[in-house]
């Protein structure tokens, strides 16, 4: 279970942590109870001597009941574990919401490049700020991200946000995240793209929104960014 | 055996009738494009195709003495290779689908000589 | 000397065209992947059709026509074959051979045409499905040809007699193939 | 356990005392043992060349798992493991434990051993294509090992080999070792279609009369029904091999994004067979060990028809599951819904599968001698490799789990029990047919728990740490603070040294066999397990030509526990 071992820092990192949760008891049930009587058998039927074998082919419907009746319910179990999967990735890949700004990530051989749209909350713009494996978001604000790939394949992955998108040359993929609680923590590749995939790290700063908009004011190239500052306090 | 059905067969089958329809039916499939019409062009070039190998398959491979099983076999590859394409086409024979976009790249133009 | 279990037939196909059917089964998926994703490219791209204006449709046609009739000779020669007359079988099988060199001459020809004009493998993605697909097919009609001489020779003796159809089978299924190719790669556009 | 052990020889067959074939005559040294047509000398060759190999395959994991444990240390034997030798490490040994250790052992050495015994013919029905099929193995193998110290290292685009990282020398700085991987691929596939059609056709053709569908061993069925999948799975990636080593060596552009190609059309072609083949090595261990257990639970396999059944269905569903390897790759999110459906069906019929092991063993009299252990031991395992598929097969999970170690702890958790518990279940097994003697039966226990223990020691640890997040094919986790904290650290380190544990009792199983097969007296007899397939009615090893006379069948393969027989077993050759 993920949750052990990280923090759930994504409005949908707790949905995914839930359904594994889901999938985890569905089969675990199963797991268990198959092992247990698999090696209840192998002791209860071991050698003795002049105990002959039960004849038994399985071929009659007495019999098989006992495997196609199990059968069907793991049949109902996967439903479940279905809807549940289906419902996650909706929310995650499929159905973006309304974003508040957007963010471009180009992975290349072997970093990642983040342009951040700046003061102006707008991305293409003069006053976007350009960093290499830094990513600067605010706390509880929905990104979209384009994701891009100079050269060959990489994965933008983000474990506190359970998040993971890979990057393809030749194409612009878009994502969302929004983050619930602050901090600074590791964004990886997760596609091997050669020689630099072990170097290819990068962090991502969750900040509160002071903090987030003083970042701002502190790298933008203009004077905007007292104007800025406020209007990012505001919404 | 399916051999001694075979030997019957066989000489029933006029396999020179059965290559005058495969020219005739390719002359068709020449000529098809000339009408200038993509429909029409589509039906001569791939309906022909099909017919074409339909034939050969029949009274040249002898699919029809064979079993039952070796024609399924057949079909069932034929099967696999379009499930492929359906499956597949979504990603690389459309250039945006949601949330992703193939912006077109410049492809390098191959010398034309008039 | 052959084993026991080739002579067996439990299954009702004599066990060369058994594997003659599992060699052309396995065949289809292999040109099935690739004219697939030929298809996928083509689609996804409507300037190729301009491309493949440049091909030659007539060449085309022609090899369409040798493969035909050499496809032909080889359902004569499996008739003869079964008929048990070896050296006629044989003759046959000689005939579909000068077809098969006759259609790679032809296609030399036309391709060194195209690259003279400048279409080479790597002009675009259309021309390295164009060269690709062929020259696959190519290897097959080369292959075919090689083989097809070797059940001439033992035909000849009236040995093995069973082996002319299974090669002819093999042929004809080449023959098929380039059926397909010839509208997706010149009629198409 | 002694008993078990002791050969039996009261088999009616034993009466009529007969000398190998006379029509197969005496041979050579060169062409009974190195250009031999016999299909269990091509079964040896395989064996043991899948043996070497995974020697090879064991020594790559010892040199990256040591990386991993101990970053940046001078590795005994190997040296330092730089970041392209990680790579190159990685890419090789999942290749090398695919393409050449499960594949060449489980479908090549145990499908030409055991068809021709098992269906009760005196050999395949190509000996010569056969002979073909394992040189051009034996030629894929060594241009890959070749293809490790060519200029500029082996390849290190993982083995899925993704483009434009394959494709490109600039981005894989590994021009040569690419392309010559790719080529040892292609012909490792070619062999095996040459090795498919031959099994496929000898076990549809040559059966031996009175072998129904029905009668035949699960084990033969498995195998056919793999070398099937195979033919049908691989084409489109032989294909695809051929574009990308275009792209590679002469500049076309079918995988290249700058030039109109497509990097994901790779990875479904990659994947449409990638998938199936799963299922192709999966399926030869799961008849081995369904063999296995029938005899030494002495029962019948529970409902044989619903297992054969279950197993094409499974075959079927196998070409529609493939994209769940690329949920997150960049394929359209739409798709995946239907991937993750179909990938959740498949639970289906491999529950059914494990369901009908244990219905089996109901009412047994259970033996557990080694190569009875191996085969439980691969339902138990593979049973764990089965549930943790769920994660990954449902999509929303994938979106986390895609690409850790999660991941690899789940498919060697498949891959392992197949392709080790499974080969050595079915060495053990056959090893008396194979040699004529008997393998030791304490040693082999030895081996076993040996392997058992330390086994899932390696991957428990591998699936927290998946669940942490840590993700594959990196040489080394310092750059990614969260990942080097200390307490990950130490699961990877108790990881390698269990690791180590399980290389070294890996020698007791070659001394066992060294020993073994060293022994004076042939003291296997024909039938030591009492099991009723027709390969136990040959001499132990049996002569070219397999039988003195070639076997009637006349009943299942299964037929333990016979009511109104005093012997527990009915082999197929006995008229009733």
């Amino acid at each position: 279970m993920p949750q052990l071992y990280l923090e759930a820092l994504s409005t949908y990192a707790s949905d995914i942590d839930n359904l594994i949760l889901l999938i985890a008891v569905l089969v675990g049930f199963w797991f268990v109870l198959c092992e247990g009587i698999f090696f209840y058998f192998i002791f209860r039927f071991r050698e003795k001597d002049g105990v002959r074998t039960e004849y038994i082919t399985g071929e009659n419907e007495r019999h098989k009941r006992w495997i196609s009746y199990p059968h069907i319910l793991v049949l109902v179990c996967d439903l479940f574990i279905l809807v549940g999967a289906i419902q996650v990735w909706y929310d995650i890949k499929q159905h973006l919401p309304e974003p508040h700004e957007t963010v471009r990530i180009v992975g290349q051989q072997w970093a990642w490049t983040f342009v951040h749209p700046g003061p102006d909350h707008v991305l293409d713009t003069a006053d976007d700020i350009t960093t290499v494996n830094e990513l600067h978001v605010e706390v509880g604000k929905v990104y979209h991200f384009k994701l891009e790939a100079r050269d060959v394949l990489h994965s933008f992955s983000v474990p506190v946000f359970r998040l993971k998108q890979d990057a393809i040359p030749g194409r612009i993929i878009t994502g969302w995240f929004e983050a619930t609680g602050v901090g600074e923590y590791d964004i990886q590749c997760a596609e091997i793209c050669g020689i630099g995939h072990g170097l290819m790290a990068a962090r991502i700063f969750i900040e509160s929104p002071e903090s987030h908009a003083a970042w701002i004011a502190e790298k933008s190239p203009f004077q905007l960014a007292v104007t800025a500052t406020a209007s990012t306090i505001e919404d | 055996m399916s051999e001694d059905a075979a030997h019957a067969d066989h000489h029933q089958v006029n396999y020179v009738r059965i290559w005058l329809i495969l020219l005739g039916l390719l002359i068709v499939s020449v000529a098809g494009p000339f009408l200038e019409i993509q429909v029409v062009t589509l039906v001569t070039a791939f309906g022909i195709a099909i017919i074409k190998a339909y034939l050969v398959a029949k009274n040249f491979m002898h699919l029809n003495l064979e079993p039952r099983y070796a024609v399924y076999l057949l079909l069932t590859m034929l099967v696999f290779v379009f499930l492929f394409f359906a499956a597949v086409a979504p990603d690389v024979m459309k250039h945006e689908g949601q949330n992703w976009v193939k912006p077109r790249v410049e492809v390098v133009e191959a010398p034309v000589h008039h | 000397m052959r084993p026991i279990a080739n002579t067996r037939s439990v299954a009702g196909i004599p066990t060369g065209r058994l594997a003659v059917w599992w060699v052309v089964a396995s065949e289809i998926v292999i040109f099935g992947g690739l004219l697939a994703s030929y298809v996928m490219y083509r689609l996804g791209n409507p300037e190729w059709a301009g491309y493949a204006a440049h091909t030659n449709v007539w060449m085309g046609a022609t090899n369409t026509f040798v493969l035909l009739t050499s496809s032909l000779a080889a359902v004569l020669a499996h008739q003869a074959a079964v008929a048990g007359d070896g050296k006629k079988a044989a003759k046959l099988l000689y005939f579909t051979c000068l077809g098969a060199v006759a259609f790679l001459c032809i296609k030399g020809f036309e391709w060194t045409t195209e690259i003279q004009a400048g279409y080479t493998i790597t002009s675009n993605t259309f021309w390295s499905f164009y060269y690709t697909a062929a020259g696959l097919h190519a290897l097959h009609v080369i292959a075919g040809g090689i083989i097809m001489l070797i059940v001439a020779e033992t035909a000849k003796r009236n040995e093995e007699l069973h082996r002319v159809e299974l090669i002819g089978i093999y042929w004809h299924f080449v023959d098929i193939v380039w059926i397909f190719l010839f509208p997706l790669l010149y009629i198409a556009k | 356990m002694a008993e078990i052990v002791k050969p039996q020889t009261d088999q009616p067959e034993s009466a009529q005392a007969h000398d190998a074939h006379a029509h197969h005559g005496e041979e050579s040294f060169w062409s009974k043992y190195v250009f031999p047509t016999d299909h269990k000398m091509i079964a040896m060759q395989y064996m043991f060349t899948g043996m070497a190999m995974a020697l090879i395959g064991g020594f790559m994991v010892y040199a990256f798992r040591m990386q991993l444990a101990f970053p940046g240390i001078d590795v005994p034997l190997y040296g330092v493991v730089t970041p392209n030798r990680y790579n190159a490490l990685v890419t090789l040994h999942g290749t090398i434990m695919i393409f050449w250790v499960a594949m060449p052992v489980l479908i090549a050495a145990f499908g030409n051993f055991l068809i021709p015994l098992m269906i009760g013919c005196d050999d395949m029905v190509f000996p010569k294509v056969n002979r073909l099929s394992y040189q051009i193995f034996l030629l894929s193998a060594i241009v890959l090992v070749v293809s490790f110290f060519v200029e500029g290292g082996g390849f290190g685009g993982a083995w899925t080999a993704y483009p434009p990282l394959s494709a490109k020398a600039e981005y894989s700085q590994t021009g040569l070792g690419s392309s010559l991987w790719l080529v040892a691929v292609t012909l490792e596939f070619i062999a095996f279609l040459l090795g498919g059609i031959n099994f496929v056709t000898t076990a549809m053709n040559a059966r031996a009369p009175g072998m129904g569908m029905y009668d035949i061993p699960m084990v033969v069925w498995m195998i056919v029904i793999a070398s099937v999948l195979f033919m049908a799975s691989v084409g489109p990636l032989i294909a695809g091999a051929v574009m990308l080593f275009m792209d590679q060596n002469i500049g076309t552009a079918f995988f290249d994004p700058d030039k109109g190609g497509d990097p994901i059309l790779w990875q479904h072609l990659f994947w449409f067979f990638g998938h199936p083949e799963v299922y192709v090595v999966l399926l030869p261990a799961m008849g081995i060990s369904a063999d296995i257990i029938c005899t030494f639970a002495r029962k019948q396999l529970f409902a044989y028809k619903t297992f054969l059944y279950t197993t094409f269905g499974t075959g079927v569903l196998s070409f529609t599951v493939w994209a769940h390897h690329q949920f997150v790759a960049g394929i359209d999110p739409r798709m995946a819904n239907i991937f993750t459906v179909t990938t959740l069906l498949i639970s289906i019929p491999i529950a059914e599968m494990c369901f009908i092991y244990i219905a089996t063993l109901y009412g047994g009299s259970i033996r557990l001698t080694t190569p009875m252990l191996w085969a439980l031991a691969f339902v138990a395992e593979f049973m764990i490799g089965g549930v943790t598929g769920i994660f990954l097969g449902a999509s929303g999970a994938d979106v986390y789990y895609h690409d850790t170690y999660f991941v690899l702890a789940h498919f060697h958790y498949t891959f392992f029990p197949i392709a080790i518990i499974g080969t050595f279940a079915g060495f053990t097994f056959w090893f008396p047919k194979m040699f004529g003697k008997m393998m030791n039966e304490t040693l082999g226990k030895i081996h076993f728990w040996g392997t058992i223990i330390p086994f899932n020691c390696i991957f428990i640890p591998l699936f927290m740490l998946g669940s942490a997040g840590q993700h594959r094919r990196v040489y080394s986790y310092e750059n990614f603070p969260d990942l080097a904290q200390p307490q990950f650290q130490d699961l990877r380190v108790f990881a390698t040294i269990s690791l180590l544990v399980m290389l070294g009792f890996q020698l007791v199983f070659f001394y066992n066999c060294f020993i073994s097969w060293r022994k004076k007296e042939k003291d296997a007899g024909k039938n030591p397990w009492r099991s009723n397939t027709l390969e136990w009615v040959a001499e132990s090893p049996p002569p070219h030509g397999n039988f003195p006379e070639l076997p009637h069948c006349y009943r299942g393969p299964y037929e333990y526990g016979t009511p109104g027989r005093e012997e527990d077993y009915f082999p197929q050759n006995l008229p009733a």
